[in-house]
């Protein structure tokens, strides 16, 4: 199950054009030091894959500052400027997805699910290109599942099996984006003993972890 | 009192005790501080969270407890945190007793149009589409124009949000309502006419035999 | 949000021909005492959503027993001959559903989803009459969502706000079939104050819950 | 030795240390018994929960602490508990590395037949659809034959439970491995030939140049 490694091991897993999953809402949930460390290595072409770009100096708008980010599949951008300017001059291309759908598309790709039909979207630009199904009179969309590369998660507490916890709204994308990826990378504020978490009040179980990383 | 003001302090006036609600930023979360003596509604907030009791904002500086607009925000006693896929799955499921948005053009058809204006740069569409899906009553809150131009449109001439799925829009000058598959014109404000109100929309509708004046 | 009623006054809302899912794994994290007083008030024609059968004496298996179901929407009913002689002598039908897709089923219901696309059962019997639709190379079925006009949950802590907390192994379909029916009726081990439980811990937030019964 | 024991002792062999599996009921189950020494393997239970350590059942009749059979069992430190869309989605997300299950009939195709019996009462379906498309790896472990019927077939005749998803058959005289889309005959009981193996087999295989003997 999980293994404890330090950032720099982390960091040698991640190449140019990986995608990367990074959890959080407007940066809340988000492993900063993990980001930090991506920005100092500065790999490049990376798909973001994030509910929002969050903001310039905070969660994963820092990879689109420093321009690490090719490709951002996102719900929004309004709260990073830089996004925007990048968006406008064909610097970085976005996948505008309905936030609900997106989380959704992530959980189909963690649990092995092709996609799944939403209302949401139907008879807007968000159809184009997907298929319109009709169940019992009401048409849905047909969306399909997300994987990435990599998984950056932030913990509240982890015990050494790679057992979760998340504290409060900083739960948000982290649990269906630790199912999500190849490589899952988590942060917590505290790693503990196994044992010392209530196998009832586990949100992530260990298997979905791969690497507890300390920093 | 200002057009923001008049708007919200009708959009208060749509909720029961103990609806639940998720409600855009500006004039919507306004909306909260007109509530009526004994109304309280219960706030979902997209990012993972429902509170009991009005909000309160920025009060304890909690770094892991903010609402959709990265607010600091207290979630009281019998609230509860959830994670992003429950909380659309409370949206889409048809949980929500309304919904209130802003808009940049709603149109007579229901169609609505807040996300998008071409040769801008886009923002995003954060929750809004699977919002106003899933919510049982949807309410835009919205100026009646724009800077003179007309928004309540006989059809919508930018990027849709959703289809057909407005059933109340509340202005500083009316309040309509979708019946029938056509807006109703149920209220207007003091003074203002039927026929004032033909002139500042585009959109075809009825009025109500009763018609009423908005008060605030 | 959630009321507390008699088991007098849930009864009262149940009627012939319903549509009923019962929580539970083998009975474990089954209501007992809804569904004997169901047996009790003796509706009939009741369309039966569970994970299976259960026992001739435990679960949704007394229902059966008690000729109360006409069809049963089940993964399994090797554990309950009695389900298994009404099956052959045409006194029962049964729609055998895979058990990951029937609770995903079930899940799609109460989030607004149409359905979904899983792999389970391409190329057997659980396709016929469904759509094929490939995604990144890979066949999945079309499954759709599913929905009950009522639903039985054990939980193990309630407040009275109706928000949920399971123990152990009771867990398994209680928190899905929880959002997926027009009435939820809920029987706690114990009901507690509103502030009682922690809100990071609580499984199935209270918006679900319509009643709590009191037995 | 019994043909159970055989193959449990068999099947015991193809576990690693810390290996996410889920066992079906019978021989699969039969086979942790015989884990090599410092070998533990981490059991999944569809209903909600995975362990750490040896599965201990009946010792702790916790009422609410049931495994997939309905047996009480212990979850012990480090283990999880889960509802069941959780549980589903580690098993179709390709989290287990093994799944070992029980069968009517296999092909040589790699189809499986194992939850219906036309004419007789179908017992259901269970969570083995699921694990069969979902495990990395989907052990098959049965008898070679049933009252002298051959069971590794050419193509199955009863209703498959998945399509192309068997890996591996361990019997009590064989050991099977599918590669390049064909069955392969990799190992024989002690004193049992290739020869009879394939009289015993109505499926194709070639037999392995390092064919070897089973070491129970």
């Amino acid at each position: 199950m999980a293994k404890i490694i330090s950032i720099k091991e982390a960091m040698d897993m991640i190449h140019d054009g990986m995608s990367i999953m990074v959890a959080g809402f407007l940066a809340v949930g988000t492993p900063e030091k993990l980001i930090d460390a991506l920005v100092e290595k500065n790999t490049k072409d990376h798909t973001l894959i994030a509910i929002s770009t969050a903001y310039p100096n905070k969660g994963s708008g820092k990879l689109v500052v420093n321009k690490q980010i090719k490709k951002a599949i996102v719900s929004h951008i309004g709260t990073n400027p830089e996004a925007g300017r990048q968006y406008i001059n064909n610097e970085l291309e976005i996948e505008f997805v309905p936030q609900g759908t997106l989380v959704e598309r992530i959980r189909c790709g963690g649990f092995g699910m092709g996609g799944f039909l939403t209302p949401t979207g139907v008879g807007t630009e968000i159809e184009e290109g997907k298929q319109r199904i009709t169940v019992d009179g009401k048409d849905y969309l047909l969306e399909k599942h997300l994987r990435a590369d990599v998984a950056f998660i932030r913990a509240h507490k982890a015990d050494k099996n790679g057992n979760l916890t998340y504290r409060k709204a900083a739960r948000n994308s982290n649990m269906v984006m630790a199912t999500a990826a190849d490589i899952t990378f988590v942060v917590a504020d505290e790693i503990v003993e196994v044992g010392d978490l209530d196998q009832d009040e586990i949100m992530t179980p260990g298997i979905f972890v791969d690497y507890l990383v300390q920093v | 009192m200002n057009n923001r003001e008049i708007i919200a302090r009708r959009v208060a006036q749509e909720f029961k005790d103990g609806d639940f609600v998720n409600l855009g930023i500006g004039i919507p979360t306004l909306s909260t501080a007109y509530l009526p003596e004994g109304v309280n509604v219960i706030l979902h907030s997209e990012n993972g969270h429902y509170n009991f009791g009005p909000l309160t904002c920025e009060e304890d500086k909690d770094p892991d407890s903010i609402n959709a607009s990265g607010e600091f925000c207290v979630v009281r006693n019998g609230g509860v945190f959830f994670d992003s896929t429950v909380s659309f799955g409370i949206i889409r499921g048809g949980y929500l007793d309304k919904t209130v948005l802003g808009a940049l053009q709603v149109d007579q058809e229901g169609n609505l149009a807040n996300w998008k204006i071409p040769g801008r740069v886009v923002p995003g569409i954060g929750g809004g589409m699977d919002l106003v899906v899933g919510a049982k009553k949807v309410i835009i809150a919205m100026e009646h124009t724009a800077k003179g131009e007309k928004k309540i449109l006989k059809k919508c001439t930018i990027p849709l949000t959703a289809m057909g799925e407005v059933d109340m829009i509340i202005t500083e000058k009316a309040v309509f309502v979708r019946e029938n598959g056509g807006l109703v014109l149920k209220e207007t404000y003091p003074g203002v006419t039927a026929d004032e109100i033909r002139e500042l929309t585009e959109a075809d509708f009825t009025v109500d035999e009763n018609l009423k004046t908005m008060s605030i």
